[in-house]
């Protein structure tokens, strides 16, 4: 089973050379850690930059210098920062590569939602429909299962939806998954040590096992 | 062409009671923080504030939602605010959301007289109930109308008296396309500076979009997730 | 009669403390030396400057500042750059307060012939239809008739239109005239020397004549 | 992220007959002459050109017009150009001419994923014809559609290696939206510098936008209208 550290990890192996990449807080702001040797890619955060860099070092905090977490960020060389209708054309534009993000609960059509509890927790959707209804590829990373130890991934939602058929990939803690459209989630590599069972009795949707499945590297 | 005022007084004076009200800002980043303030102490109610965020609960627009003077909020995102949300749960505040990208390019439409677009965001999910869907290159888009106040507050790094302004960094944010879409636009500054002294090739919001400029008090520029790595 | 300098001078007068104003090509751009005393306007040209300034001295002309007239211009303190969208932005929202363009033909419903004759001469409509389509307030300056002697305020346009419904204020050299939707053009001035019956004569639309018509001052 | 390649004609190595292309640039003020040079060398036909004005006779896209390599133009302004009016009125040469407001809103709409909207320019005339019209706030609008090239061509005073760029005064023009809407974007500058170099706050197209930049060789910079006046 993977830990939150090591889905970031996985998730790292899809950047390829020369993406921009919106990274989702949570798991998602981990990904960051782990880009392949060889590879650059570029990080946009929606509320206004291109070529995130790190958290500043204490003492060198610039409040007018955040991500879409709000957290404290610095700027890398080469950075731009733009207005928020410029950089959801970029999100909408598809001129973003990938976005990875959380979920609450995913559908084997590939819906998604993270948005809302509905008489519970109403936060708002912030980037996240124009996100997920504009990107190529958007993966999501999450738990396979959440705290009560119910799937999270579902024949359909039933929370209110973030988007519809947009996710491509999962990344949770057992398993890397595919959604295919009309038949499932496809079941791609298995998190070290956790057998196809284990993943099969964790998934509600429907599982596609064909063949082997591998056991993910990390 | 001069656009100063004397003060956040002298800006505010014709805000009252049941406006509709822009505010720039991402979070506590960029948020027009003296004229906040003046809201506060005008006491008026019965706002309706579109804004990203909420502020916390005892920043930014969280000090409009402590003394009841918000009416509804027109936002993306309004975590971070615990009596922002037992107010909407109890349903004292009227609240629409809406997602970020469609908010920006809703008052950026509204401020060059775009009066609506379609979009994808938000196709199949409650932001899309009552509005037209239409298919573009196979792909479903929802049409979004513009957005306008009566008036746009906005904070800028760097402003002269012909109104132009410059932001710093990610304070920018919102505070661009709300400067088109208000009404009447009111500026507030760090510095203030005489026109001809910012470079024209940098100036990020036209000062015809500006209807008031001053320059700021104080700024307290509160951190909201101050994060740090260890040398 | 009135000259071409004239009728912009005519035109100066319109012109309000701390309007933004958007001048035409030709006798539209001559307003600009006419601004009364003690009033303060910035002009904007579409291709993207606000706060233009008279030509450059010779020698001191840079190619990469021009008007929409491909005329090399100079920026007054104050002045900003911006890109087409957002110039297009300014005039389609209404923040620039009056446009001053030149016409072909007008009708007495304010609809605005200036593009094209067909078959004959194809230039484009450059900004005149979004301009002409946005403004609050359109002044056109022209002559009252063509090189033919013919009326160009007409009943209804016989040329490809630019706008329909959007003239307020036409200044001739023979007259001052306001469209009233319904109605025709209601004479408010003539030019010095020039009788109504002679306006009536060169006036092919309707033209309403209600009282004494003063001549108007220069 | 270098985006850096070796000269124009590595820039423009995939550009075949055939393609559509969107060339920044108003009248001769901000066009990128090295690739619109380049484009005369390879030769290649059929193209439909997305750009403001269509140059001189002897400059800009008028080099392109005199070789007969323009299929289509889409512009709004086609006037100052002979060879253009008699293509034109002969037939030569397809034209669709746009409102330069709606010209502009349709580029930034293509690079912004908004793939329609309504503007009041145009109604009531032929530029409206086939279009859908519908009334907002008492007033008729016509649908408007994006625009995106295979290629976008565009010119920057100063560009860096990610890609950024900054456009001195009135030669940004097209150029920004254009940069947005290209499935290949091609920025030829006049100055390129290192990532980082450039005020990250003064940059007007975000290196994102961008997918080649090289520096240009010469810059003509031919002006259209000499006017001055004397000391």
């Amino acid at each position: 089973m993977l830990s939150k550290t090591e889905i970031a990890q996985r998730i790292a192996q899809e950047l390829q050379d020369g993406w921009y990449v919106n990274l989702g807080i949570g798991i998602p702001t981990l990904v960051a850690n782990y880009i392949p040797e060889g590879i650059e890619v570029e990080f946009q955060s929606e509320n206004g930059i291109l070529g995130m860099g790190p958290f500043p070092f204490d003492g060198e905090e610039d409040a007018d210098l955040i991500n879409a977490g709000k957290q404290t960020i610095t700027a890398l060389p080469g950075a731009v920062y733009f207005d928020s209708a410029t950089s959801f054309a970029m999100i909408r534009g598809q001129h973003v590569q990938l976005t990875v993000l959380g979920a609450m609960e995913v559908s084997e059509t590939g819906d998604i939602a993270n948005w809302k509890i509905p008489g519970r927790m109403v936060k708002g959707m912030g980037g996240a429909m124009d996100l997920v209804a504009s990107a190529e590829n958007i993966v999501v990373a999450m738990m396979h299962t959440n705290k009560k130890g119910e799937s999270k991934l579902l024949k359909s939602c039933s929370l209110p939806l973030t988007g519809v058929g947009c996710v491509k990939k999962i990344v949770t803690n057992l398993a890397v998954l595919e959604v295919i459209p009309g038949k499932g989630f496809q079941l791609l590599e298995r998190a070290p040590g956790v057998s196809v069972e284990e993943i099969q009795k964790a998934t509600a949707g429907t599982l596609i096992v064909e063949g082997e499945i591998p056991e993910m590297k990390l | 062409m001069n656009k100063v005022v004397e003060n956040v007084e002298e800006a505010c004076k014709d805000i009252t009671s049941g406006v509709t009200i822009m505010l720039g800002g991402f979070g506590l980043c960029g948020i027009p923080e003296n004229a906040i303030a003046e809201l506060v102490k005008k006491s008026i109610t019965d706002l309706t504030c579109i804004s990203n965020n909420a502020g916390v609960d005892d920043f930014g627009l969280g000090l409009l939602l402590q003394k009841h003077q918000i009416k509804k909020m027109i936002s993306s995102y309004v975590g971070e605010n615990d009596e922002f949300e037992r107010q909407m749960l109890s349903g004292e505040l009227e609240v629409d959301l809406i997602p970020q990208g469609s908010l920006a390019e809703r008052c950026r439409a509204g401020g060059a007289g775009i009066p609506a677009f379609f979009t994808p965001a938000g196709y199949g999910t409650e932001v899309a109930e009552g509005k037209e869907v239409r298919e573009f290159n196979g792909k479903p888009h929802i049409l979004e109308s513009a957005l306008t106040a009566d008036f746009a507050i906005v904070k800028a790094w760097k402003g002269d008296t012909a109104g132009n302004l410059i932001y710093k960094a990610t304070a920018k944010n919102f505070n661009p396309m709300m400067a088109m879409a208000g009404k009447i636009t009111i500026a507030e500054v760090e510095e203030l500076v005489p026109a001809g002294e910012l470079n024209p090739n940098e100036i990020h919001t036209p000062g015809i979009f500006v209807q008031r400029i001053f320059q700021g008090e104080t700024y307290e520029k509160r951190i909201e997730q101050r994060t740090v790595r260890t040398k």
